[in-house]
C-alpha cells in the first residue's frame, strides 16, 4: 500500500534524525573524554598553567571558572527570580509589560560577544574595573539574567492555576501566596533551571574575552584577603576561565603540549557540565519527591 | 437616627470598617503585612532587565556610529565594500561586506544542517516514540545545550578540519567547517524549541486524524506540522540568531581570511571573528577600533531583526 | 587585549622556603604583546622570578599591536612590540618609553613538502600577493600555494611586509593569531607558506626560507645582509617604576643577553653592525 | 425571550432565615462576553443556596464575583451591587484580602497545597494574624473535626496533603476554609470530581455546616440540589430564570425551561 | 460485591437487529489501573447503544478500545476479544488504519482541523486514497448533508472550520467521520460541550443516522440515553453492572445501583 510505504520511509528518516542526534552526543562526549581523560591527573588539576613549557595545569583557570560562576549566580539568582515573579504574577497585559518582554527577548538573544563588548565599554573602560572578575561576572549577569527570569517564570506558570486561586481565596495576599504557595511549588523547576543555567555560565567564553581578560595573576591560595592582588578572592583581578583557556591555548599559545592541555581542559569542562546536569536532575527529582511524598 | 448640627448624621463607625481598605501611607507601603513591599521589590528587579537592554542598545549604538560621525567612514562603502585593509597607511579601507557575507553564509548553512535533523528529532520525541524521546533525547538535548562553544570549536579543529582537508583538499579551515560546527551547536536549541512547538499542538487534533484512519506520517505531515509551522520556523530562526552571534567556535575553524571566499572550503571571516581577532590590537578612539564597534552594532541590529522576525512568526501562529 | 596564559613558574610556596636573595623587590608585573618576543620574555621572567621570589611576572602574547595599545592604556606594565611605537599612528608614542632588548630575524616558513628552500624577493612577492598559485611556478614540487597570515596588529607581519615584500600587501589567506599556530598549520598543510620569527624555527617541521640566496642566519642579520629583522622593543608607559626598571635592567644584563638571547634564537642588540630608525631606514653603524 | 418572561418572576418572601448577601442587578462581562446578566437574588443566612444550570450559563462567574475572585481574571468587569453587612462588595475600597477571609471558597478540583496536612490549615491561619502554637493547633483540630476529617487524618497530620484521597483532599480544602471562621462559604461543584461515597460524605457535612455558615453551592447534579439546598436558583445563558425554595422549584417550577432542565431535557 | 451480583446478570436475547460487534471479557489496564473489567456486551447493527455511568468508570476507555485508539496511550493494555466481521479487533495483525476508517469516532470536544471546512472533510478522503476532484466534492457534499450541516455552510466551504460555532463544529466532525462511510460510529459525549439547541440537533441527527450506521454513544445525560438509545449499558468502576434494552433499563432496572444512578442518587 502506497501510504503505508510512505509512512514507513518517513518514520525511518525521523528515527535516523534521532539517531544522528544521539550519535552526535555520544561522539562528542566520547571523543572529548577519550582524548582528554588521559591528560587529566591530579597534577594537571592542581598546578599552574605554563607559558611556554610543557606540563602546565589548569588550577587557576578551574578556580576562576567556579569563582566567576559563584559571583554571577549571587548577582543573578535574586534578581532573576524576582524578575520571574514579576513577569509571571504581577505583570498586567499592558504596554509596559510588552516592552519588558521585548527587552527580555532582546537580552536573551544577544550574541554573547556583544554582551562582552558592552562589558568592555561599561565595566572595563567606563568604570575602570579593568579586566576583572567583577567585570566578567557583571557581563555574565547580563547574559544569564534573562535565562533565569525565563526559568523562574516558566516554573511559576506551570504551578496549577488553582493553587493561586486557593491561596487567594483563603485571604492570603498575593505576595504571601507567591512566597508561601507558588515559590515552594515551583522550587524544583527553578532549581533544575538554575543549575542548568549555571552550566551555561560555566562554559561561556566570548563574553569573558573582553571583560575578565586572558590572564591570571599568580594566585596565592594561602592568602584569602580579598583585597590582596594575588588573592584568589580578589574581585578586581583579571581571571582567565577554563573555557577561555581552551580557546587561548588553541589559538595562540606557545606551549608544546597545547593539544594535550586543551583536550584535558575540555574534558574537565565537559565532565563539570555533565555533573551539573546530573546534579540538576537528581536534586530536582529529590526535592519534588520530598514535596509530594512526605 | 442621630441628628448632629441639625443634619441627619450617619454614624460612620456603625458600618463595619474591617472590610474597607486602609489608606495608603508610608507605613502601609513598607509594613510586612502589606504586599506593596514585595511588589516594589520584584518590579525593581524586573526593571533591571529594561535598564540593561536600553543601556546595551544605547552604548553600542553611540560607540558603533562613531566611525561614521567622527571618523567619517562612508557607511555605504563600509557595508558594501569588499576590501578590508585598515592598516594600509595611505589608503585604509573598511569594507565589511565579506564579514557580513561570511556571517550570513555560516548562519544559513548552519540552519540547513540543523533544521532537518532538529525537526526530525523533535518529531521523534513527540510523535514516534514519546516515552523514549522524553527519557533519552531530552537529557541528550540538555547536555548538548550545556556544552561550551569552545569545546565545539576544539572538536571542529581536531576532527572536522582534518576530515575536510582529507576529503576536499585545501586547509580545511573555511565556511564549511564553520557551518558544520555551528550547525551542530545550534542543533539542540532548534530541537528543543521545535519539540515544544510540536508538544503544544493539542492531542485532540492528532486523535481526530488517527480516528479518521490517517497513518502516522499523514497525521504528522498534514495535521501536526501545519498546526505548528510558525513555531517551527521560530525554532529555526532562533537557532540562526545563535549561529549569527557565535564567536569563538567559529573563529577556531573558519580561517579568518578577509576576502570573499570563492568556495565553501576556502577560509572566510565573520563579523564576530573579526571583532575577536582585532579588538585587542586596537586602542580606544582609533578608527579601526571604532569600525570594530560598528561591526558590533551590526550584530546588535541583526539580533533585533531576528526578534522582529520571530515576533512576526509567532503573531501568525496566534491567528491560526 | 589578546594574549595567552600566564607564566606562573615562580610559586609562592618556594618563596617561603628559599632564602631571600634579592628580597627587597616585590610586586606584580604584566608583560604582553609581540609573540615574536614572547618566548624570550617568558624565559627571562622565569629566571628573574627565581632571583626575586617576591616578584610575580606574567608574560602574555597577543601581538605587537596589543602590546602597544594595552601598554598605552596601562593594562600592561610592559608592552612588547616588534615595531616602533611611532609607526602606529593611533598610539601616542610620546607617553611610551622604548627599550630595545633584542633583535630577531624573520623569514618565510614553508611546508617541507613544497621542496622550496630559497626564493628571490620577486618570487616571494608573487607568492604572497597571489600572482602565482602553484609551487611548480617558483621551482618547487607541484602543489597549490596556501598562504597563512598573521593579523593586522602583528609586528612579524608588519616587518615581513615591509622588508621582505617591500610594502606589498599580502593576499588574503587563513589568518591566525599567534606565531605558534602559524607554525603548526604550516607543518600540517601541504603547500602552506607563512612567516615566523627565527626563534620559532626550533624544529624541522617547517622549512626556513632563504631570500635571494641569503640564508636567514644570525650572521647575515647582524651584518645587514639579510634585511628582514626587527628590534624587539619593551615599552613602558612613562618612566619605568622600580620593578619595571629592575626587570628591564635584567633583560639587558649579560645573563640574558649572552645566554638566553642566543639560546632562544635572538640576537643581542649590541652585536648588530647595522641599525635602523623608526622610519625603517637601515644604516651601517 | 427570557427578559420578557423576567417580569413575571416574583421572588418568594423571605422564609425563616434573614438575608446575609443581597445581589442586585449584577452584570459580569469578560471582554465582549456578557456572562452574567442583571442577576438579583438574595443569599440567606445559615442556609444552603444551590445554583444550577447548563454549562457556561454563568454560575461560576456569579459565585466568583461574590468574593471578588473575578478580580484575578484579566478583562473581567463586574457591575451592580452585592450588599453585605451594609457595604457593597463591588466597591473599589473593599479590602479583598479581608473579604476573602470572611467569604471563603471551595473549588471543583480539590486543590490542597503541596505541604503537610497540618500546614495546609495552619499557614492561612498564620497569615491572618493568628499567633501561638497552641491556639493554632486548637483551630486546626477544630476545623478538621468540623469537616469530618479529624478521625481519618489525626495520626498523620505531618504527611503531605497530596497523599490523601480526592474526597479527603476536598474535605481538607473545606476545613482549611472553615479555619478562618468565614461567614459565608462558596462552593463551586465541590463534589463533581470525587467518588460517590466521598460525595455523600460532603453532602452530609454541608448539612451540618449550614447551622453556622451560609453556603452557596454550584452543582450540575439536580438531585444533589434537591437533596441539600434550601433555595435554588436556575441560571440560563447568564440570567436567573427562576429562584425559589427548593421544594417549590423541583415540584412546581414556574417556567417551562426550568422544568425541561430539571427533567434532563437539555444540558 | 459487584462481581457477586454479576452472575445473576442475564443479558436479554437479541432483538430485531443482529450483532455487529461482540465484546467478550474485555479488560483494559493503564499501568496499574484496571480501568475496564471483564466487560462482555454486544453492539447491535443499525441501532444506538448508550454507555452511561459515573465519571471515571471506564466508558471512554471501553469506547477507545473498539477502534484501537487506546494504542496511542502509552502504558495502556487491552485483553479480551472484540469480534467484528469474524476477526478479533485486538489482534496484533489488525491494520488499525483501515480499521479506524470502518469504525469512526467523534470526541467530546469538537476537534476540527484548523483548515477550511471543505479541507476538513476532503483531507481524510485523500488520506484514504480517494482521488478526483469531482468525486471528492460529491462526498463532501453528501456527508455534510447527512450531518445536517450542508444548508448552514454551503456558501462558506473555504472558510476556516474554527469560525463555526461549537455545535456546528461537532456536526462537522460527524460529517468528517461519515465521509469515510464507516460501519460503526463511536461517539464520546458528543453533546456535552455544546449548547442545548445544537445538542438537540445532534440527537435528531443520530436518530436518522442509525438507519445506516451502528452507533455507540457515551453520555452522562441519562435523559439523553433514554431518548435516543435502543440499548443501554451501565458502567460502574470499570464493570458493566447492567446491559439491557433502554426502556427496560430505565423503567425496571435489575439492580439497585443502576436505579440509584439513574435517579441521580450519585454521580
Ligand atoms: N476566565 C474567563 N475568561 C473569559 N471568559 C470566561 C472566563 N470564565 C468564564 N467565561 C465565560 O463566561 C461564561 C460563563 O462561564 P461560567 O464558567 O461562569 O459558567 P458555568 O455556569 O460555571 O459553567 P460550568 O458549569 O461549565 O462550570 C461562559 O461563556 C464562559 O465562556
Ligand atoms: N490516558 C490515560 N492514562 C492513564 N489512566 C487513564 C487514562 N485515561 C483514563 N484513565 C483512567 O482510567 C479510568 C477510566 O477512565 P475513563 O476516561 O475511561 O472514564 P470515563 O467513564 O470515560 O469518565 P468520564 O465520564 O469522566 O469521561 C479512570 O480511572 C482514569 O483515571
Ligand atoms: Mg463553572
Ligand atoms: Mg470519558
Ligand atoms: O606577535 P607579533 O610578534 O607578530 O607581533
Amino acid at each position: 500500500m502506497n501510504s503505508m510505504k510512505v509512512n514507513r520511509i518517513s518514520t525511518f528518516l525521523i528515527i535516523c534524525c534521532a539517531v544522528i542526534m544521539a550519535g552526535i552526543l555520544a561522539g562528542l562526549i566520547g571523543y572529548i573524554l577519550y582524548q582528554g581523560v588521559s591528560n587529566i591527573s591530579l597534577h594537571f588539576l592542581t598546578s599552574d598553567a605554563s607559558a611556554f613549557l610543557a606540563g602546565g595545569g589548569i588550577k587557576n583557570q578551574l578556580w576562576n571558572s567556579f569563582y566567576i560562576l559563584l559571583i554571577t549566580m549571587i548577582l543573578t539568582v535574586p534578581l532573576g527570580i524576582a524578575g520571574g515573579i514579576y513577569m509571571a504574577e504581577y505583570a498586567k497585559p499592558n504596554k509596559l509589560t510588552g516592552f519588558m518582554r521585548s527587552c527580555l527577548e532582546v537580552l536573551s538573544s544577544l550574541p554573547s560577544i556583544v554582551v562582552g563588548m558592552f562589558g568592555l565599554l561599561v565595566f572595563v573602560n567606563f568604570f575602570h574595573w579593568e579586566y576583572s572578575i567583577l567585570s566578567g561576572a557583571l557581563a555574565l549577569t547580563v547574559f544569564n539574567l534573562p535565562v533565569i527570569v525565563r526559568v523562574c517564570e516558566d516554573a511559576l506558570r506551570s504551578v496549577p492555576h488553582d493553587q493561586r486561586l486557593s491561596g487567594l481565596a483563603l485571604g492570603l495576599t498575593q505576595w504571601h501566596t507567591i512566597k508561601k504557595v507558588l515559590l515552594p511549588a515551583a522550587f524544583p523547576g527553578i532549581l533544575t533551571g538554575l543549575i542548568l543555567s549555571a552550566g551555561r555560565v560555566f562554559g561561556e567564553s566570548a563574553a569573558l574575552l573582553f571583560t575578565a581578560g586572558l590572564s591570571t595573576p599568580n594566585l596565592d591560595f594561602t592568602n584569602w584577603n580579598p583585597l590582596a592582588p594575588n588573592s584568589p578572592l580578589n574581585l578586581l583581578r583579571s581571571a582567565e576561565t577554563l573555557s577561555v583557556h581552551i580557546w587561548a591555548v588553541n589559538s595562540d599559545s606557545i606551549i608544546p603540549d597545547a593539544k594535550q592541555v586543551a583536550s584535558g581542559a575540555a574534558a574537565v569542562l565537559v565532565i563539570c557540565i555533565l555533573l551539573f546536569n546530573l546534579f540538576a536532575r537528581c536534586l530536582g527529582k529529590l526535592v519534588e519527591r520530598k514535596m509530594i511524598g512526605k | 437616627m442621630i441628628v448632629k448640627n441639625g443634619e441627619p448624621y450617619v454614624d460612620d463607625t456603625a458600618i463595619n470598617r474591617r472590610l474597607i481598605k486602609k489608606d495608603l501611607s508610608y507605613k502601609t507601603i513598607f509594613s510586612k503585612k502589606r504586599e506593596y513591599r514585595g511588589k516594589i521589590l520584584v518590579f525593581i528587579s524586573a526593571s533591571f532587565i529594561m535598564a540593561a537592554t536600553i543601556a546595551i542598545t544605547l552604548f553600542l549604538t553611540f560607540q558603533g556610529i562613531r566611525s561614521f560621525t567622527v571618523d567619517r567612514v562612508n557607511i555605504i562603502s563600509f557595508l558594501a565594500g569588499l576590501n578590508w585593509n585598515p592598516t594600509d597607511v595611505q589608503h585604509p579601507s573598511y569594507g565589511a561586506f565579506p564579514f557580513i557575507f561570511g556571517s550570513l553564509s555560516v548562519t544559513i548553512l548552519a540552519a540547513l544542517v540543523a533544521a532537518p535533523i532538529g525537526i526530525g528529532s523533535a518529531l521523534f520525541m513527540t510523535e514516534i516514540a514519546k516515552k523514549w524521546g522524553q527519557k533519552f533525547l531530552q537529557p541528550i538535548i540538555e547536555i548538548l545545550v550545556g556544552i561550551p562553544s569552545v569545546v565545539y570549536g576544539l572538536i571542529g579543529m581536531s576532527v572536522i578540519i582534518p576530515f575536510i582537508r582529507s576529503q576536499f583538499g585545501g586547509l580545511g579551515f573555511g565556511l564549511l567547517a564553520g557551518a558544520i560546527v555551528v550547525g551542530v551547536m545550534i542543533l539542540p536549541t532548534v530541537t528543543s524549541i521545535a519539540a515544544d512547538a510540536l508538544k503544544s499542538v493539542p492531542d485532540d487534533l492528532r486523535h481526530a486524524s488517527y480516528a479518521l484512519g490517517a497513518t502516522k506520517w499523514q497525521t504528522i505531515y498534514k495535521v501536526v506540522i501545519p498546526a505548528a509551522l510558525p513555531s517551527l520556523l521560530t525554532a529555526i530562526v532562533l537557532g540562526m540568531s545563535r549561529a549569527f552571534g557565535e564567536a569563538l567556535a567559529v573563529q577556531m575553524v573558519i580561517g579568518n581570511a578577509k576576502d570573499l571566499p570563492h568556495s565553501l572550503i576556502e577560509p572566510a571571516a565573520t563579523l564576530t571573528t573579526i571583532i575577536t581577532l582585532s579588538m585587542g590590537h586596537t586602542t580606544d578612539g582609533s578608527v579601526l577600533n571604532d569600525v570594530l564597534w560598528s561591526l558590533g552594532l551590526i550584530l546588535l541590529v541583526m539580533s533585533y531583526i531576528f526578534i522582529i522576525l520571530i515576533r512576526f512568526l509567532s503573531r501568525r501562529g496566534r491567528l491560526l | 587585549g589578546k594574549s595567552t596564559d600566564s607564566t606562573n613558574t615562580a610559586s609562592t610556596k618556594s618563596a617561603d622556603t628559599e632564602s631571600k636573595s634579592g628580597g627587597d623587590l616585590s610586586g606584580k608585573l604584566t608583560i604582553g604583546g609581540s609573540t615574536a618576543l614572547q618566548p624570550l620574555a617568558a624565559a627571562a621572567a622565569k629566571e628573574f622570578m627565581n632571583l626575586h621570589p617576591g616578584v610575580q611576572i606574567q608574560v602574555q602574547g597577543g601581538g605587537s599591536g596589543t602590546g602597544l595599545s594595552q601598554a598605552a592604556k596601562g593594562n600592561l606594565d610592559i608592552g612588547m612590540s616588534d615595531y616602533f611605537a611611532d609607526a602606529e599612528k593611533d598610539i601616542s608614542a610620546e607617553n611610551l618609553e622604548d627599550h630595545k632588548v633584542a633583535v630577531v630575524g624573520m623569514t618565510a616558513a614553508v611546508n617541507p613538502k613544497t621542496g622550496v628552500t630559497n626564493l628571490s624577493k620577486d618570487e616571494l612577492k608573487k607568492v604572497f600577493t597571489g600572482k602565482v598559485h602553484d609551487w611548480s611556478e617558483v621551482g618547487g614540487k607541484k602543489g597549490k600555494i596556501t598562504l597563512v597570515n598573521r593579523p593586522d596588529g602583528s609586528g612579524t607581519r608588519a616587518t615581513f611586509d615591509q622588508f621582505a615584500l617591500d610594502n606589498a600587501t599580502p593576499a588574503e589567506g587563513i589568518t591566525q593569531d599567534s606565531s605558534n599556530t602559524v607554525s603548526k598549520i604550516i607543518s600540517d598543510t601541504p603547500g602552506a607558506i607563512g612567516y615566523l620569527a627565527l626563534s620559532y624555527f626550533n624544529n624541522h617541521s617547517v622549512t626556513k626560507l632563504s631570500i635571494d640566496g641569503v640564508k636567514a642566519t644570525e650572521d647575515n642579520v647582524t651584518s645587514g645582509k639579510f634585511p628582514v629583522w626587527a628590534y624587539e622593543h619593551m615599552y613602558t608607559k612613562g618612566k619605568p617604576n622600580q620593578l619595571e626598571q629592575a626587570f628591564l635592567k635584567f633583560m639587558m644584563s649579560e645573563e640574558v643577553q649572552d645566554k638566553l638571547v642566543p639560546a632562544q634564537g635572538y640576537i643581542s642588540v649590541a652585536k648588530m653592525n647595522v641599525e635602523r630608525n623608526a622610519e625603517g631606514k637601515t644604516t651601517k653603524k | 425571550m427570557l427578559t420578557q418572561l423576567k417580569e413575571k418572576v416574583i421572588y418568594p418572601e423571605p422564609k425563616k432565615q434573614s438575608v446575609i448577601i443581597e445581589v442586585n442587578d449584577l452584570n459580569v462581562y469578560y471582554k465582549n462576553n456578557h456572562a452574567v446578566k442583571n442577576v438579583s437574588i438574595p443569599i440567606r443566612e445559615r442556609s444552603i443556596t444551590a445554583l444550577i444550570g447548563p454549562s457556561g450559563c454563568g454560575k461560576s462567574s456569579f459565585l466568583r464575583t461574590i468574593n471578588r475572585m473575578n478580580d484575578l481574571i484579566a478583562g473581567a468587569k463586574c457591575q451592580g451591587e452585592i450588599m453585605y453587612d451594609g457595604i457593597n462588595l463591588l466597591d473599589k475600597k473593599i479590602d479583598v484580602v479581608a473579604l476573602r477571609k470572611e467569604i471563603g471558597m471551595v473549588f471543583q478540583k480539590p486543590n490542597p497545597f503541596p505541604k503537610s496536612i497540618y500546614e495546609n490549615i495552619a499557614m492561612p491561619l498564620k497569615f491572618s494574624g493568628i499567633r501561638g502554637k497552641t491556639r493554632i493547633n486548637e483551630i486546626v483540630e477544630e476545623s478538621l473535626f468540623q469537616a469530618a476529617l479529624l478521625e481519618e487524618v489525626k495520626d498523620r497530620l505531618t504527611q503531605s496533603a497530596l497523599s490523601l484521597s480526592g474526597g479527603q483532599q476536598q474535605r481538607l480544602c473545606i476545613a482549611r476554609a472553615l479555619a478562618l471562621k468565614p461567614k459565608v462559604l462558596l462552593l463551586d461543584e465541590p463534589t463533581s470530581a470525587i467518588d460517590p461515597v466521598s460525595s455523600a460524605k460532603i453532602e452530609d457535612l454541608l448539612l451540618t455546616l449550614k447551622k453556622q455558615v451560609s453556603l452557596v453551592i454550584v452543582t450540575h447534579n439536580m438531585q444533589q440540589a434537591a437533596r441539600i439546598a434550601d433555595q435554588t436558583a436556575f441560571f440560563y445563558e447568564g440570567e436567573v430564570v427562576e429562584y425559589d425554595d427548593t421544594p417549590v422549584m423541583f415540584t412546581n417550577p414556574a417556567f417551562k425551561r426550568t422544568e425541561d432542565y430539571i427533567n434532563g431535557r437539555f444540558g
